[in-house]
């Protein structure tokens, strides 16, 4: 019994792993192709990691109060938890983590739970700027909940079951019976919303950095902020992970190795999706992302859930 | 054919003082109005106890029990209205001390003068 | 014979009660629902009913007629005209 | 004017309501059975002359002591109404001229004329037309005439109470004793039924109708005297 | 057996002798009418005890010792009796009150006419001759006119002249019908009718009858012809009231009920239906509106009335007419005393025994339990459903929720304190300008337009001694007899003995008042009796009830430790909470219709009160019990066609579905589902804070039981091609949405939690109508945690309400420093109540949403996720705004929230803590419950439950956030080890530092932006909608009013039409 925990540990730290380097490099990447687009030299590519060792290294004496101390650390807890209950490669025991205890439920409900830290250890941080944030967070976050919620429920009519890895079993076999090609309309609804999650510039309202600073993370420093950046790193890569097991077939392959290449090359493609559109965007209002979202997505969203239910 | 003119007679003062109070806008002329129409229902109750050419019913000596059978009033109805009457009066004078009452305090005889009561 | 009789003493009833109800001096329509009542008691008399005649004549035209006009003189200092 | 319109329309409707009837009810030929018994047995259950008075008295005696009641609760009614008028009505003290000469003779003639005559008429009650309420009345207006004339000034109200009470318990002791010693309550059989067409004959009626009459005479005078002005 | 004249006799003989008496001896002669009033009550109490038991007919005796045929005879039934005890009890009653009141006692004339009334009531009951009957009514109209000439306002002789004018036509109309009659008959006598004679044949068979029943009806102030007893009714004194709607209403319906078996029933009964439909609902609206008492009383009575002609005319057995009428005028003659107390001291504030006088009088009135008048409708309507006559059952119920609109009105404004505005707080955000009080905007629309707002008595009510005159304990004294025997006669009905035990334990709460018991020992008093009723009960309860039954005791038995929390002394208010906890637990163990739905009207009872209790409560109260009332008629109507027995294991499906449509819209009502949810939140805020705590977790279920009480009933779903189970699941989604998006722009904390809570019982409903195994765990799944963590938060919240006073959100903030437990509570209970994952919160989440995927309602489930989202952002503004964020200065001194409100809350959480770590530990029990229903689709493997879609091990999940949060802690503990905690205002901020650092606390309209996305969703249109209602029910009754305009002649004009639509209903002369 004990050495299956073992085991079951080292392989969850290697997955933890791979997907903190990789994704740490992805967004130092990103931001130096971002550069290149608009003529700049930009920053290293392995900047990230620069930052979070700085962050550790740093020594602070100051906090707010307990609440505050624990809001990194909720963060952080929502970010690999939605990490642990997904199939990140599918069919290899060392990639599975914990899907078999909680299915896409839990896993959408997990985004929630890193929301909540964030949101408490901002607001006792006293700043008049983090709860601002907050609430445009929070805001945000139901109105793309809506389609992304339209578009997992339109998969679970399509195959009739909550579990990823059956999800991403059933979408094995080439890529045309991918959901992506076999339910567009729900691929489209969820991609939109991904936008929202994403944080990225149309909907990038809730942390402006010139309307107020940043948003929630204002007051966080140090090895807090350390924390936030290893979390923003883990959490975009779990939220990667999740759009490509729903959407585009998971990464799978008979040796492990090509199998994580796939998964690499499929969530830089979305990852650059969402870039490209975030720098070719203005800013929305809050309220106009609300508008947005409860518009067209939903209604493709429903759209889908209609096909698919009839 | 005698009853039959009483009952129009009844029917006829019944109707003037209906007449009397709906129209008339003088309190006393209503309680005018009233008494008639006490009076049409009395003459109508003593109309509905006439017998052809009966006679009161009172007897004396000589009246055997029998013969007395044949020509006399019904006696319930006259009964009846002796009552009737007399409720009559008591009705028509207490509503008039109303009356006088209800004129001193509003200084106005007609009875749509002052409403102080309503819906 | 009589049916004459009763149809001359009907029609007096029949006047008076209406000259009781449109005459514009009071006394004189509280007169003349005491003729009702009186030629009422008269009715009664021919319909051979004697107790009721008396009763009526006594309350009818006596009493009643009586408690009117005491009634009247009450408030006559406030009669304004119909 | 739509007031007087709907006025005619009520009255024409009432009209339709009483008069076809006229026409079908022709004269009754025959008394109803009802008042067959009383025609036959009034004579032999209670003695009395007149039936009338049997059945006011006696048959339906509950009726003639819900009648006397209601004229003491009219009286009491009245007295309460113009209790608080007491002194607005006196005090207009009309230009009364004092009674004519022949008012004040004809009185003191007539008054006890009218005394005899109304107690002549309800102590006959059974014998003759008439009752304690005609009687009574007969001696209410005899008061009247004593206002009139100026004979009475003032009617002492501690006496007609007293006769007003004492006449009405008896009436209802006697209704008791009815039902003690006779058949039922008010049956005036308690007394001997003495010989038919005599004064002392017909049971209690007698005493009841005369207890009626002094009732009914002294409520009456409380009436007109609590609603004569002057 | 006692002679029947002796009751005449006896008061005539006092009658005549009494001037002669008083004179002699007052005081004497003042006893000796007691003597007679009281010889008046025994005389009928001997009839009714020997008649019950030898059960001879009739007490039989004829006047004048002849033959019955030739006399008057006076007959005395069972009947009779009874009507005859009530009678001249109220005459011994109001004799009492007026011969020795203080201030103008009745002197010799007055009594004498009181003492005739009796005669007129009694002789109009017991005689049986037609004649007589005209006598009697003569006798007790003309003292009556004696008794009002006497009164104190001098408009009385208005009100007196019309009464007289209509009373004297009435008495021409029935002497004329009595001339019909004898022509038609020959005799006067009722019993000695020649048979064979055709009465109703010919023109004079319909005349006599017309007269006859104008005559008796005109007296009875039917609708459109009772302008002038209405305006005697203002004008008259108060005991004048109580003798006309008491004792002569009441003898003439005798009158009537005499009347009718001479005509012929195809004209008589539906006549009384139309006359009695129309009178009772018409002189409702009328009395709706007025703004004097009296007047309201008296369209009140006209109206009880209409009632009592309806089921005469229903022909259903007269017993029922009988006992409505004589509850109605042992209670009104009662409002008509407590109301003359209360008008003269202005304020129920301190005057206890008035308020609960009046109150059980209004309740009375309404025919709620325990009074006989609800055993008389429930059996009534039994009898109608049995007949299904839909329309009579509707006139009937929707007459009585009229009456309830303006009695309860009444009373809540006598007895809420003259600081209660008596209308609603403002339930939208209040305008930037508005100082942080509350802007009334709308009320159900009558309170404010009948001028009646101002006034009002304040709920903290103490007994003092001062307040307490002997006057008021006659009318105590009636109020006891009517509960007595309203208890017997329920109990004939359909209670057991057993079924009322517990209700004992209110009387005992309530003689623990009257000695003035601290609260303190009271509560540990109430804590041990439902440890015992705890124990009394369980084993009866099965199935669902054990889960209720759980939820109600547990529920309420820990936050009866919030009461603790009370100081001194606050009377009435333990009474309740146990009567509230017992009529819950007596709906579990109720085994027939009648014992449901006893028990649920004590609850909406004795919980409309509790609401009362509230600071500003009385427009909470106001549509709480109107709405409540509402659902409960809607039960009742479907109980009376259901035929079927309701309760669970003797399940008998009906054969048409409207009875169980009904019971639906009952409970959606109850339920405070999407439509008619406007009570809930005003009456769960406004209530005082524990108070609504027990409201919100436990009373908000009991609507969701009820659905599951008829389980099986719902599943034959099918009407008229809807199916039922989809709308309701309809009705619950939307019920959720409308409630977090309520609840998310609101400022008052409570208004919050009320929205939050109606939200929950959307989803719970929704769980229900999926009508599948899952389905149902769902459901039953969140009603028991929701119970728990919405506790929680409630109690959190009232600690910070009491100590910072303030129930506005942005007015505290940064609390978590003064007060950490509460904020550890509260953070649990808005985790578990958003359903994020590691506490059960989630576990309801997941099981709701798989039974929504696997039953296939694809949209509902994405519609209950954005509720869920909607959820938690409220949720996080609630914890935001009061404990973080930046301190006020006036709050630095604000100490923890006191004991007794802390230990339910940590009771709670350790409840929610299990059930989060074993989900099985109730997901089984709750399974087993649910197998007979609906085949098990759940597996259990372990600690992991497996559905048709997915699977989730709450254990496994538990470990691994548990894991995954604290391995970052430690690490952050490590690096930073030496941190000191800073001022409140040591932040990074560009701008210099502001005087007063509160100000940039961010918490006033918090999603303002959200609410420009999504206000239009949120616009009060249902509150208007019933605003509207109201303001047109109150306009339609200022448009009847009208009708009687004042004028003697336009009564009389009434009369006489009156009389031709009798005729026209007659089938028309001719």
């Amino acid at each position: 019994m004990l050495s299956a925990i073992l085991t079951k540990t080292f392989y969850t730290f290697i997955s933890l792993m791979v997907i903190l380097n990789y994704a740490l490099l992805l967004i130092g990447s990103m931001a130096r192709i971002r550069a290149k687009v608009q003529g700049r030299v930009g920053q290293p590519v392995w900047q990230p990691y620069i930052d979070i060792i700085k962050n550790y290294g740093k020594r602070t004496a100051v906090t707010h109060g307990v609440m505050f101390y624990l809001g990194p650390v909720f963060r952080l807890a929502g970010g690999l938890g939605t990490y642990l209950f997904m199939p990140v490669v599918y069919g290899f025991v060392m990639f599975e983590n914990f899907s078999f205890s909680g299915d896409l439920l839990l896993v959408m409900y997990f985004i929630f739970f890193g929301q909540l830290g964030m949101a408490l250890g901002a607001g006792e941080s006293g700043h008049p700027y983090s709860p601002l944030g907050v609430s445009r967070g929070l805001a945000q976050m139901t109105a793309f909940e809506l389609p992304f919620a339209l578009a997992v429920i339109s998969i679970v009519a399509q195959y009739g079951t909550l579990s990823i890895t059956e999800i991403v079993a059933a979408q094995q076999g080439g890529w045309q019976n991918w959901v992506a090609f076999t339910n567009p309309f729900a691929m489209i609804a969820g991609m939109l919303a991904f936008l929202g999650m994403s944080m990225q510039n149309p909907f990038s309202v809730v942390i402006a950095p010139q309307e107020i600073p940043i948003g929630p993370p204002t007051e966080m420093h140090s090895a807090f902020l350390g924390m936030l950046q290893t979390n923003r790193a883990i959490f975009n890569g779990a939220k990667m992970v999740l759009f490509m097991n729903l959407f585009w077939g998971g990464a799978t392959h008979k040796y492990l190795l090509v199998a994580i290449l796939i998964m690499v090359v499929k969530t830089f493609l979305i990852y650059l999706y969402v870039n490209i559109v975030g720098a070719s965007f203005p800013r929305f209002k809050t309220e106009q992302s609300i508008r947005f979202f409860l518009g067209v997505p939903t209604i493709i969203g429903i759209i889908a859930v209609i096909l698919q239910s009839i | 054919m005698m009853t039959n003119l009483l009952f129009i007679l009844a029917g006829a003062l019944v109707l003037v003082g209906l007449w009397g109070i709906l129209t008339r806008r003088n309190i006393f002329k209503i309680i005018i109005g009233f008494s008639l129409v006490d009076t049409g229902v009395h003459v109508f109750l003593v109309a509905i106890g006439y017998v052809k050419n009966g006679t009161a019913p009172i007897f004396d000596k000589e009246y055997s029990s029998l013969h007395s059978l044949l020509n006399t009033v019904d006696p319930i109805p006259s009964a009846l209205v002796l009552t009737a009457i007399v409720i009559g009066l008591a009705v028509t004078a207490l509503m008039l001390s109303f009356a006088v009452r209800l004129i001193l305090k509003n200084r106005t005889l007609l009875v749509d003068g002052k409403k102080e009561l309503k819906w | 014979m009589i049916i004459v009789v009763i149809i001359i003493l009907s029609l007096i009833a029949l006047v008076s009660a209406i000259m009781a109800i449109i005459s514009t001096d009071m006394v004189s329509s509280i007169i003349f629902g005491g003729v009702v009542s009186l030629v009422a008691s008269v009715i009664y008399l021919v319909y051979g009913s004697p107790d009721v005649a008396m009763t009526e004549a006594a309350i009818g035209s006596g009493l009643t007629t009586v408690v009117f006009l005491f009634a009247w003189f009450r408030v006559k200092h406030l009669g304004g005209k119909e | 004017m739509i007031k007087r319109f709907f006025t005619i329309i009520l009255m024409v409707f009432f009209a339709s309501l009483f008069f076809p009837l006229v026409g079908l009810i022709s004269d009754r030929d025959s008394v109803s059975s009802l008042a067959k018994d009383y025609l036959v047995q009034g004579r032999d259950d209670f003695g009395a002359a007149n039936i009338v008075t049997a059945v006011v008295v006696s048959y339906r005696g509950l009726d003639t002591l819900g009648e006397v009641t209601v004229l003491f609760a009219a009286a009491a009614g009245i007295s309460l109404v113009f209790k608080g008028l007491r002194n607005e009505g006196k005090d207009k003290k009309y230009r009364v001229n004092p009674p004519s000469e022949i008012l004040r003779t004809g009185a003191r003639v007539l008054l006890p004329l009218i005394f005899i005559f109304g107690v002549y008429i309800f102590i006959n009650g059974h014998l003759t037309p008439g009752g304690g309420f005609q009687g009574g009345v007969v001696i209410a207006s005899g008061i009247l005439l004593a206002f009139f004339a100026g004979n009475i000034k003032e009617l002492n109200h501690g006496f007609v109470t007293f006769i007003e009470s004492a006449a009405g318990f008896s009436y209802v002791a006697v209704g008791l004793l009815g039902i003690w010693l006779a058949g039922g309550f008010l049956d005036p059989r308690f007394l001997p039924m003495g010989e038919f067409g005599s004064l002392f004959s017909a049971g209690a009626i007698p005493v009841i109708y005369s207890l009626i009459g002094l009732k009914v005479g002294s409520e009456m005078s409380g009436i007109i005297d609590a609603i004569r002005s002057y | 057996m006692v002679n029947p004249v002796f009751l005449i006799a006896i008061t005539l003989g006092f009658a005549f002798i009494f001037p002669l008496f008083e004179k002699i001896n007052p005081k004497l002669s003042r006893l000796a009418g007691i003597l007679v009033f009281l010889t008046l009550v025994v005389i009928p109490l001997i009839w009714f005890i020997n008649i019950s038991n030898m059960d001879i007919p009739y007490i039989y005796s004829s006047t004048v010792g002849l033959p019955s045929n030739l006399t008057i005879n006076l007959a005395v039934s069972y009947m009779e009796a009874l009507v005859l005890l009530v009678v001249n009890g109220v005459g011994l009653f109001v004799y009492l009150q007026e011969a020795y009141s203080k201030e103008s006692p009745w002197k010799g004339k007055q009594i004498i006419l009181l003492s005739i009334v009796m005669l007129g009531a009694n002789g109009l009951i017991i005689t049986r001759d037609i004649f007589n009957i005209f006598v009697f009514m003569e006798i007790s109209t003309i003292s009556l006119f004696g008794l009002l000439s006497c009164s104190s306002d001098d408009r009385v002789f208005e009100g007196g002249f019309k009464y007289m004018l209509a009373s004297g036509l009435s008495s021409v109309f029935y002497l004329i019908g009595i001339g019909f009659f004898y022509l038609v008959a020959g005799t006067l006598n009722l019993d000695a009718l020649p048979d064979g004679i055709n009465f109703t044949g010919g023109v004079l068979g319909v005349l006599w009858p017309l007269f006859l029943l104008s005559g008796v009806l005109i007296e009875l102030k039917p609708a459109f012809a009772n302008g002038w007893g209405m305006d005697t009714y203002e004008a008259a004194d108060y005991s004048l009231g109580a003798i006309m709607s008491g004792i002569q209403a009441t003898a003439l319906i005798i009158v009537l009920t005499k009347i009718i078996p001479l005509i012929e029933s195809n004209i008589i009964m539906p006549l009384l239906l139309v006359v009695g439909s129309i009178t009772f609902i018409i002189s409702h609206l009328q009395a709706l509106g007025q703004s004097s008492f009296k007047k309201m009383l008296g369209y009140s009575s006209s109206a009880q009335i209409g009632l009592v002609l309806i089921v005469l005319g229903s022909g259903t057995n007269i017993l029922l007419a009988i006992v409505l009428l004589l509850t109605h005028s042992v209670a009104k003659s009662g409002l008509f005393y407590t109301g003359k107390y209360f008008n003269e001291c202005g304020s129920g504030r301190d005057k206890p025994l008035l308020v609960v006088l009046s109150s059980l009088f209004v309740i009375a009135l309404l025919g709620l339990p325990p009074f006989p008048g609800f055993g008389a409708k429930w059996t009534l309507l039994q009898i109608l459903g049995g007949k299904s006559d839909v329309f009579t059952i509707f006139i009937i119920l929707l007459g009585s929720l009229l009456e309830g609109v303006y009695l309860f009105r009444w009373l809540g404004l006598k007895i809420k304190s003259d600081r209660d505005s008596g209308l609603v707080v403002s339930e939208v955000v209040p305008d930037d300008d508005a100082i942080p009080g509350y802007s009334s905007s709308d009320t159900i629309g009558v309170a404010s337009q009948t001028g009646l707002a101002g006034l009002g008595g304040c709920i903290k009510v103490h007994f003092s001694s001062d307040s307490f005159s002997y006057h008021q304990l006659f009318p105590a004294l009636m109020a006891v007899i009517m509960v007595v025997s309203g208890v017997v006669f329920n109990k004939g009905v359909g209670l057991t003995f057993r079924f009322l035990i517990p209700f004992s334990g209110i009387l005992f709460f309530v003689v623990l008042d009257l000695f003035r018991v601290p609260t303190k020992f009271q509560v540990f008093l109430a804590i041990v009796a439902s440890i015992i009723l705890g124990f009394y009960v369980y084993p009866e309860l099965n199935g669902f009830n054990t889960l209720f039954g759980f939820i109600f005791l547990f529920g309420i038995g820990v936050q009866f430790i919030a009461f603790f929390n009370r100081k001194g002394y606050s009377p009435g208010l333990m009474a309740l909470t146990v009567g509230l906890l017992v009529s819950l637990i007596s709906i579990l163990t109720s085994k027939t219709n009648f014992q449901l739905f006893f028990s649920w009207e004590m609850m909406t009872l004795t919980s409309y009160f509790l609401v009362l209790r509230g600071d500003n409560a009385f427009a909470g109260g106001y549509r709480y019990i109107l709405f409540s009332l509402a659902s409960a008629f809607f039960i009742l109507a479907g109980f009376s066609m259901l035929h079927g027995i309701f309760i669970g294991e003797y399940m008998s499906l009906p054969q048409n579905l409207l009875p169980v449509i009904l019971i639906i819209i009952g409970i959606i009502i109850k339920f405070a589902g999407i439509g008619v949810h406007i009570w809930l939140p005003v009456s769960y805020a406004e209530a005082e804070n524990d108070v609504s705590s027990i409201f919100s977790t436990v009373l908000s279920k009991v609507g969701v039981y009820m659905l599951f009480l008829g389980g099986l009933y719902f599943s034959k779903r099918v009407f008229k091609g809807v199916d039922t189970m989809y709308l309701l699941g309809w009705i619950g989604v939307l019920t959720s949405v409308a409630g977090s998006m309520m609840a998310l722009f609101q400022e008052d904390i409570k208004y919050t939690l009320a929205y939050s809570s109606m939200g929950q019982v959307g989803y719970m409903i929704l769980g229900f109508s999926i009508m599948s195994h899952l389905g149902w765990i769902s459901s039953l799944y969140l009603v028991t945690t929701h119970m728990m963590f919405i506790g929680m938060l409630f109690l959190s919240v009232s600690g910070v309400i009491y100590r910072t006073g303030t129930r506005l959100m942005y007015q505290t903030g940064g609390l978590i420093k003064r007060m950490p437990l509460s904020f550890i509570s509260a953070l649990f209970a808005i985790i578990a109540l958003s359903g994020v994952p590691p506490l059960s919160g989630f576990g309801a989440k997941w099981l709701m949403y798989s039974a929504l995927l696997e039953k296939g309602w694809y949209l509902q489930a994405a519609m209950a996720m954005f509720a869920s989202g909607v959820a938690f952002l409220y949720l996080f503004r609630l914890i935001h705004s009061i404990f973080l964020g930046q301190e006020k200065a006036i709050y630095l001194n604000v100490k923890e929230a006191p004991a007794p409100l802390l230990i339910p809350q940590y009771i709670f959480m350790i409840c929610v803590m299990a059930i989060s770590m074993f989900p099985n530990l109730l997901i089984k029990p709750l399974q087993t419950v649910i197998e007979p229903y609906f085949a098990s689709t759940v597996r259990w493997e372990g600690y992991e439950v497996i559905s048709a879609l997915g699977y989730w091990n709450g254990n496994a999940v538990m470990y691994v956030t548990m894991g995954v949060f604290i391995i970052p802690l430690i690490w952050l503990l490590i690096v930073n080890r030496h941190v000191y905690k800073v001022k409140q205002f040591n932040i990074v901020y560009a701008a210099e530092r502001p005087f007063k650092p509160e100000t940039t606390h961010y918490a006033y309209n918090f999603f303002g932006h959200y609410q420009k996305a999504l206000g239009f969703l949120v616009e009060p249109l249902i509150s208007k909608f019933w605003n509207g209602t109201g303001i047109l029910v109150n306009n339609l009754s200022g448009g009847l009013r009208r009708w009687n305009s004042g004028n003697p002649q336009g009564y009389v004009f009434q009369i006489l039409l009156y009389v031709i639509f009798l005729s026209f209903l007659m089938g028309g002369t001719n």
